[in-house]
């Protein structure tokens, strides 16, 4: 039988970008670096990148964080407080109990427990209860910054030496955070060949259709706000490397920042469609586009504007090319 | 059907009792709350429930009010309506009314045309974002809050900050009809108005259609665009709206005045009974909703703890508030 | 000469940051007349620590010889200030101090700036009454200083009371709210110690509430608040944190970066790196002279002060 | 061998009863179908069963003993595997992943083992290589498949649980006559594996080829079960009616079309996505049928006229006058109407009163800016009234209603204000016996009083009842005309089959 289909003309262009939502914003990253060369050749030296990955290893991991809930069509607006709940509880742990390596270690841990933690709360307060996911974990994010408060009630606190030594220096000649790169590198590549991560894409596609296909939606949920909390926790670990203090409030501006990173990215904010990758090169794009503004010599006070209408722009050539060619 | 029914499709297993029925809709919750909470206040510091105190609670409530009086249309217009940008169209509006004012009473009618002419002109470009180009609006008005932050800077380095009219202050703060200030008998009618649009005007048909289902709207002759670029609209004015009203609150604009009003306007919508996901709930609910939030958010500042404490119990208590109202379906039917 | 430096500033949510800009924008231009060419490249937006320490970065990739940062973080810079260092530049931090041993601080001892007011209240309420405090941001490093200064300061007055402590985030109508509900629950408060910004929306409440003349609460330095101040004589003092403290800054930076040495080195400070410039106060005895100095200004602009090119010349060798 | 028995189950929704009090057995080895009008409560029955309707009472015995179904996955536990009405598919993923979702094979419990998940889909692919028409393969996105192809996954989806016990709901509604003889062979060697089946379909034609037993349900309570070989279809019907008194026997079209009467609309070669060189004349007072096997094109013409789709080629003129719509907005002003099938994504503004359902297009036309409500109550009543719309008050959610009445309040939405052309689209997809006859004698009746009709129908008894003239669709065109005597089934079958 000969049926009209409507996949017979399928361009491939569109095949892949299916599969691999994130290349326009790879397009857009690759322009922005060559723009950023253009108008300050030292941003592509060796050190301007080490120190451009250093700054936003942690919108990259905030932004991972954020997409494994946006996977599932969920939303966490208490990444930027769970961030800075962790940085505070790791400064703090690690003043308490001295900067020797194992302790420093241990305090490491147990920020990373403090954010899955946050995360097992968001996902239960969202996907047990099923409070809607934007005013609940803005509540939530109100909490764990009062948690945080109580941790640290004021900013600062030096973390040993050692801590931020180790982060901002060398490991065979190759500096510690691109270490940290490779590391999440293969993490990632691991998490993306899990089942939930086909089951968050499943939920998000449609969350009534996998249930009753017989899915645990609401542990699916929650294992992905757990994930959340992760690399929340992890991209607090960076903040507290690179910025080598605690800070109560160091995350509140990040969580809108991660959510237009996921975007950037080409995932959907509905859910169904998302990737890991896409969301880090979304955080790139962010860190270049602030740093191109400056390069290119925008006065001051024209500064923030710039940024906000090419972040804007960005937004929307992103949305709007994945939605044009994946027709 | 009365528009304040709307937790009936929300919650899971509807009770036939009518009384149950009336004692789950969320104004009547709202307003039980809120009851509530003023007499614990009063149990904690004799004089919270004062009658000039609800009233100047009442003050900052309807300021909250008018911006989630906005949100609330976008929010109904379905198709994840949010609007992020109220809080940087507040801000500026605020520092144009000032400006325009100077503290004269005779620059408040220019400044309010210009005012709503700019929330309605931002309100323009998110709808024709969200329309035109399909971007969701979450991602379409959290950049153009940037872009507005980053205007507010520009504006702020080139032009000074403005004072309101004596006569803006005065409508805002003293009485002005039966002991209530102006801003109470403004909030009021909007809240008539929103009353009528939504269920006497065939555009309040259309938004909760288009909120319930667009593609049958479409279907059925609903302009879907130009409801949804109407609705962002609105959203902007009445955000521009606040913006003068928090200038004649305050008296002077300055800084980014509108920031504190993004995430608890949507707040505000959500304890009124109106979902995030849209095409249910009313504004009766929303004006509920602001009072309940401002009146929780005195209490806290009342008592005396570390800030640490009361951000955990303001956190804790929207999250309890929460269970009352806009909890999705269970799964399993 | 030619020298380049960098000016960062983190948030822009405030006049006064604008005006400090300003001032230190005039005073590198003023450095033309004694033959030195000193370019200024800015870095002012809004932005969180990590933004903040990309403007270092930036400024590092450009190679600038000094930065003069309004830090958004006492302790956030650390790391980044040390590859600035290595990078061969001079780093003076300004407004808010820095823990960072790569950097000197040069600006008012906010400590200070906080029991100064509080003492300017005490001796006000003649050491006796019901007292709230309106502050910033809690946790915010700048806020728990000034917080820590009117503590020590009412601490010493048995008479005075402490009745409630509460944050509206530098935020004027939080202040005129946060008032407004403490008026509400404490009638009989007789004094207000308040911040910047808040100060104006806390008058604006005790006003409304017409207890204008039975309260004393701080105030602030901005010309339409000055000049409220006068026509209302409200019972008020404004302790001056002047925004020209980048303008010292960037003189103090001009001599050092010529290789001149302080007389005194800058070891002031929890930090030990600090080099604190004088507070002016302004109270009912010099509010005139105040408002003499902002005549014409605009109702934003404030009250300031900065060390001038001679007197920053004064504190080197 | 297998056995399920439910014993009074019930289920409301608020005040409407959805079930009453469901019986049910079921053994291995049988196809058992489970029939009755709209809304009669099967899928409420069946999803309860699943697991994804937790029940208000009844009991569930499986092979003899008792047993609780805490949902979805419980069920599939007890070996209970289904088809849902409404399908379960995640759009995005890929046909294979689909197919596996449930129980996604993995190494170490951890990561998907995709060799073994393309291993056991293909096999369930296989099944329906040849019948599942182009573009469909394990790696397509759900997104990209047609309805009938996603009904095909839904299918493969059950198909995988491999449970003793599969239940249908309404498997085959979009699937052409090929695909569902292949499901039938399927569920033959299934049945005869020993394996216990429960069919749903609203086509007795497919009910009496492939089923051993028949429950019928009315009303929400299960009134009958027979052996298929010892019952009738008009028993059936008599059972699933009850004593509502007779059915009105289908309307005899009238013999040709009424040939002096004015052109309502003409199309000449129209061309666009999915149909080329399209050309026909509806009469005011004729129903034109469009045939042949779905998705040849009937619903892109429907909709392009209609103005929610585009067409690129040919013109048409509505009253002599040419006109081109370009939103449905547009038609609707020049009196083109369109009822769609698929009433919840077209249809239906769910949640919202029945009032706000009926009177979208008397806004239109009127120009309306302000209600009136009890005006407009008046104005919708008659409609309402001829349609025999079954509703508590019109102030109820339109959700409260079954898909039948539901699909009612769709159509008199369109006959307050009386259009020219009513163009319908599969408007009974899913609509009981009883509905459809009173449907068709109201669309008789519009055409009557002068409407020009176009009814596409996927169901050819119906197509045959009722049109004057039948348009026979093939590949995106019109292969055949069928006029007077020439509408019979066999000309119908040979013209849609013939390029096939
Ligand atoms: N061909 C179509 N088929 C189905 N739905 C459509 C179609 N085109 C548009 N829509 C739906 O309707 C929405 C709005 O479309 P459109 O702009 O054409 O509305 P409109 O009714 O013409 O509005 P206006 O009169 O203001 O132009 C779209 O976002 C989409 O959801
Ligand atoms: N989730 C629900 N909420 C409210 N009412 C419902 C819900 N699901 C079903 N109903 C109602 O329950 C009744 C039975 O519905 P059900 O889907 O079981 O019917 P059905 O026999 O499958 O009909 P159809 O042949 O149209 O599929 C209908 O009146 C329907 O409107
Ligand atoms: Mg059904
Ligand atoms: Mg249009």
């Amino acid at each position: 039988m000969t049926s009209l289909s409507p996949t017979a003309d399928r361009n491939p262009f569109a095949a892949a970008l299916e599969r691999l939502p994130f290349l326009p914003a790879l397009l857009i990253l690759v322009v922005l670096v060559v723009l950023n060369g253009w108008f300050e050749p030292n941003s592509l030296s060796y050190r301007a990148i080490t120190g451009l990955v250093s700054t936003y290893l942690a919108l990259m991991m905030l932004a991972i964080a954020q997409t494994y809930v946006v996977m599932a069509g969920d939303i966490d607006l208490s990444v930027g407080a769970t961030l800075s709940l962790v940085n505070v509880v790791v400064i703090v742990l690690m003043e308490r109990w001295g900067g020797g390596g194992g302790m420093v270690l241990l305090a490491c841990f147990v920020g990373i427990l403090t954010g899955l933690a946050c995360g097992l709360i968001n996902g239960l307060v969202v996907a047990a209860l099923r409070l809607q996911a934007i005013v609940a974990t803005f509540a939530t994010s109100i909490f764990f910054t009062g948690v945080a408060l109580y941790v640290l009630p004021v900013a600062g606190t030096p973390a040993p030496a050692a801590f931020w030594r180790t982060y901002g220096g060398r490991i065979l000649e190759i500096p510690f955070v691109f270490w940290v790169v490779a590391a999440l590198a293969l993490l990632l590549v691991l998490l993306v060949r899990t089942r939930l991560t086909l089951q968050l894409l499943a939920v998000g596609d449609d969350a009534q259709g996998a249930f009753q296909s017989g899915l645990p939606v609401a542990a699916i949920r929650i294992k992905g706000y757990v994930l959340c909390g992760l690399f929340a926790a992890l991209a607090a670990l960076c903040i507290t490397g690179d910025t080598a203090s605690g800070d109560p409030l160091v995350g509140g501006k990040m969580t809108l920042y991660s959510v237009a990173a996921v975007v950037l990215g080409g995932s959907a904010l509905s859910g169904g469609k998302g990737t890991v990758v896409g969301s880090l090169v979304g955080a790139l794009i962010i860190g270049l586009i602030n740093s191109l503004v400056f390069f290119v010599g925008t006065p001051s006070e024209w500064q923030n504007l710039v940024q906000g209408l090419a972040i804007l722009i960005a937004l929307m050539a992103g949305v709007f090319v994945g939605r044009r060619v994946g027709q | 059907m009365s528009i304040d029914t709307s937790a009936a499709g929300v919650s899971g297993n509807r009770s036939g009792s009518a009384v149950i029925e009336f004692v789950r809709k969320p104004l009547v919750v709202a307003l039980v709350l809120i009851v509530a909470l003023l007499a614990l206040g009063e149990a904690l510091s004799p004089g919270f429930a004062s009658l000039q105190q609800i009233l100047r609670l009442s003050i900052v409530a309807a300021l909250l009010g008018i911006v989630a009086a906005g949100q609330n249309l976008v929010i109904l217009g379905g198709r994840e309506g949010i609007d992020l940008s109220v809080g940087g169209v507040v801000s500026l509006s605020a520092i144009i009314a000032g400006n325009l004012m100077m503290g004269q009473n005779g620059g408040i009618l220019p400044a309010v045309l210009v005012c709503l002419a700019t929330g309605a002109l931002f309100g323009l470009a998110n709808g024709l974002g969200v329309t035109l180009l399909r971007i969701p609006p979450l991602v379409m008005t959290l950049g153009m809050l940037g872009v507005l932050q980053g205007l507010l800077v520009v504006i702020r380095q080139g032009i000074p900050s403005g004072r309101a009219a004596p006569a803006l202050s005065q409508f805002v703060s003293q009485p002005f009809l039966l002991g209530l200030p102006g801003i109470i008998w403004l909030w009021l009618a909007i809240g008539l108005l929103m009353a009528f649009l939504l269920k006497r005007t065939v555009f309040g048909y259309r938004v909760y259609a288009i909120g319930s289902n667009e593609q049958a709207a479409y279907m059925a002759g609903v302009p879907v665009r130009t409801i949804r670029v109407a609705l962002f609209m609105l959203s902007g004015m009445f955000a521009a709206l606040a913006g003068i009203c928090l200038l004649g609150y305050s008296g002077s604009s300055f800084a980014n005045v509108g920031e504190t009003y993004m995430l608890p306007s949507i707040i505000a919508v959500v304890l009124g009974g109106t979902p995030l996901a849209g095409g249910r709930g009313g504004y009766t609910g929303t004006m509920a909703g602001a009072m309940l939030l401002v009146v929780l958010q005195s209490i806290l500042t009342t008592i005396n703890i570390d800030e640490s404490g009361r951000q955990m119990i303001f956190g804790a208590t929207l999250l309890v508030l929460m269970l009352f109202y806009g909890r999705a379906k269970a799964m399993r039917g | 000469d030619t020298f380049t430096i960098g000016l960062s500033n983190g948030w822009v949510g405030s006049e006064w940051r604008t005006q400090m800009i300003e001032e230190a924008q005039a005073a590198a231009a003023a450095w033309e007349e004694k033959g030195h060419t000193v370019n200024v490249v800015v870095q002012s937006a809004n932005v969180d620590v990590p933004g903040q320490i990309a403007h270092v970065r930036n400024f590092i990739s450009q190679g600038v010889d000094a930065i003069i940062i309004n830090p958004n973080s006492p302790t956030a810079f650390d790391p980044v200030f040390a590859q600035a260092k290595e990078a061969g530049i001079l780093v003076i931090s300004t407004d808010a101090e820095v823990s960072s041993p790569d950097a000197i601080y040069v600006g008012i001892d906010q400590t200070a700036w906080g029991a100064r007011g509080a003492e300017w209240l005490a001796e006000t309420l003649n050491g006796e009454g019901k007292v709230v405090a309106i502050n910033g941001v809690a946790g915010h490093p700048a806020n728990e200083m000034r917080v820590a200064g009117y503590r020590s300061v009412f601490e010493q007055h048995p008479g005075i009371e402490v009745v409630n402590e509460v944050n509206a985030n530098w935020d004027q109508a939080q202040g005129q709210q946060a008032m407004q509900n403490l008026l509400a629950t404490y009638p009989d408060i007789a004094g207000v110690w308040v911040q910047d910004g808040m100060a104006a929306g806390a008058w604006k409440s005790i006003q409304d509430a017409g207890k204008t003349g039975d309260i004393a609460a701080t105030g602030e330095i901005r010309k339409d608040f000055i000049d409220l101040w006068t026509s209302e004589g409200l019972n008020s003092g404004a302790t001056v944190n002047p925004p020209g403290v980048m303008a010292s800054a960037l003189n103090v930076a001009v001599f050092m970066l010529e290789g001149r040495e302080l007389k005194e080195p800058a070891t002031a400070g929890q930090y030990g790196n600090a080099m604190y410039l004088p507070i002016p106060f302004i109270d009912s005895s010099n509010l005139a002279e105040a408002a003499a100095q902002l005549e014409g200004k605009p109702g934003h602009y404030s009250y300031t002060s900065a060390l001038s090119i001679e007197d920053a010349e004064a504190l080197f060798k | 061998m297998t056995e399920l028995l439910i014993r009074g189950a019930r289920k409301a929704y608020g005040a409407t009863l959805a079930l009453r009090r469901g019986d049910f057995d079921l053994k291995g080895g049988e196809v058992h179908v489970l029939i009755g009008s709209n809304g009669s409560g099967k899928s409420t029955l069946c999803k309860i069963v699943a697991g994804s309707v937790k029940p208000d009472a009844g009991e569930v015995v499986l092979n003899g003993a008792p047993v609780t179904i805490a949902g979805p996955q419980a069920s599939r536990a007890l070996g209970i595997g289904i088809f849902y009405q409404e399908l379960s598919l995640a759009a995005r993923r890929t046909v294979a992943e689909n197919i596996l979702l449930p129980e996604l094979p993995a190494t170490g419990g951890l990561f998907v083992n995709r060799r073994e998940l393309d291993e056991r889909a293909a096999r369930y692919i296989a099944e329906f290589a040849d019948v599942a028409g182009d573009g469909f393969s394990a790696d397509t996105p759900v997104l990209n498949l047609r309805a009938d192809q996603r009904q095909l996954v839904e299918i493969m989806k059950a198909l995988a649980s491999e449970a003793p016990i599969l239940i249908f709901d309404e498997p085959t509604s979009a699937l052409d006559r090929a695909q569902v003889d292949r499901f039938f062979e399927i569920l033959k060697r299934l049945k005869g594996e020993g394996r216990a089946i429960v069919f749903i379909s609203h086509r007795m034609d497919e009910i009496f080829a492939i089923g051993d037993r028949v429950t019928v349900i009315r009303d929400g309570e299960t009134v009958a079960t027979s052996n298929i070989a010892e019952t009738d279809p008009s028993t059936v019907i008599r059972q699933m009616v009850g004593d509502q008194g007779e059915l009105v026997a289908a309307a005899a079209a009238p013999a040709a079309a009424p040939g002096e009467a004015r052109i309502a609309l003409q199309v000449d070669r129209l061309g666009g996505q999915g149909f080329t060189e399209i050309s026909f004349r509806v009469a005011r007072g004729e129903i034109l049928g469009f045939g042949g096997l779905h998705g040849q094109g009937q619903s892109s013409v429907l909709r392009a006229l209609f103005g929610a789709a585009s067409h690129d080629a040919g013109s048409v003129t509505l009253d002599g006058k040419p006109y081109k719509a370009a939103s449905p907005r547009d038609a609707i002003a020049h009196g083109v109407a369109y009822v769609s099938g698929d009433r919840s994504r077209d249809g239906v503004v769910q949640g919202r009163p029945i009032l706000e359902n009926v009177t979208p297009i008397h806004f239109l036309r009127n120009r309306i800016g302000l209600v009136r409500p009890s005006a407009l109550k008046d104005k919708a009543d008659g409609p309402l009234k001829a349609l025999k719309t079954k509703f508590q008050t019109i102030d109820h959610p339109i959700n409260s209603l079954s898909g039948g009445n539901q699909q009612k309040i769709v159509i008199a939405r369109w006959l307050i204000d009386r259009p020219d052309v009513l163009l319908l689209d599969d408007p009974t997809k899913g609509i009981d016996l009883q509905a459809k006859s009173d449907l068709f004698a109201l669309i008789r009746q519009l055409a009557a009083e002068g409407m020009g009709i176009v009814l596409y129908s996927s169901e050819d008894a119906e197509l045959l009842a009722n049109a004057d003239r039948i348009l026979v669709f093939n590949s995106g065109s019109v292969t055949r005309e069928l006029r007077g005597d020439e509408r019979t089934r066999y000309n119908l079958y040979h013209a849609a089959y013939e390029a096939a």
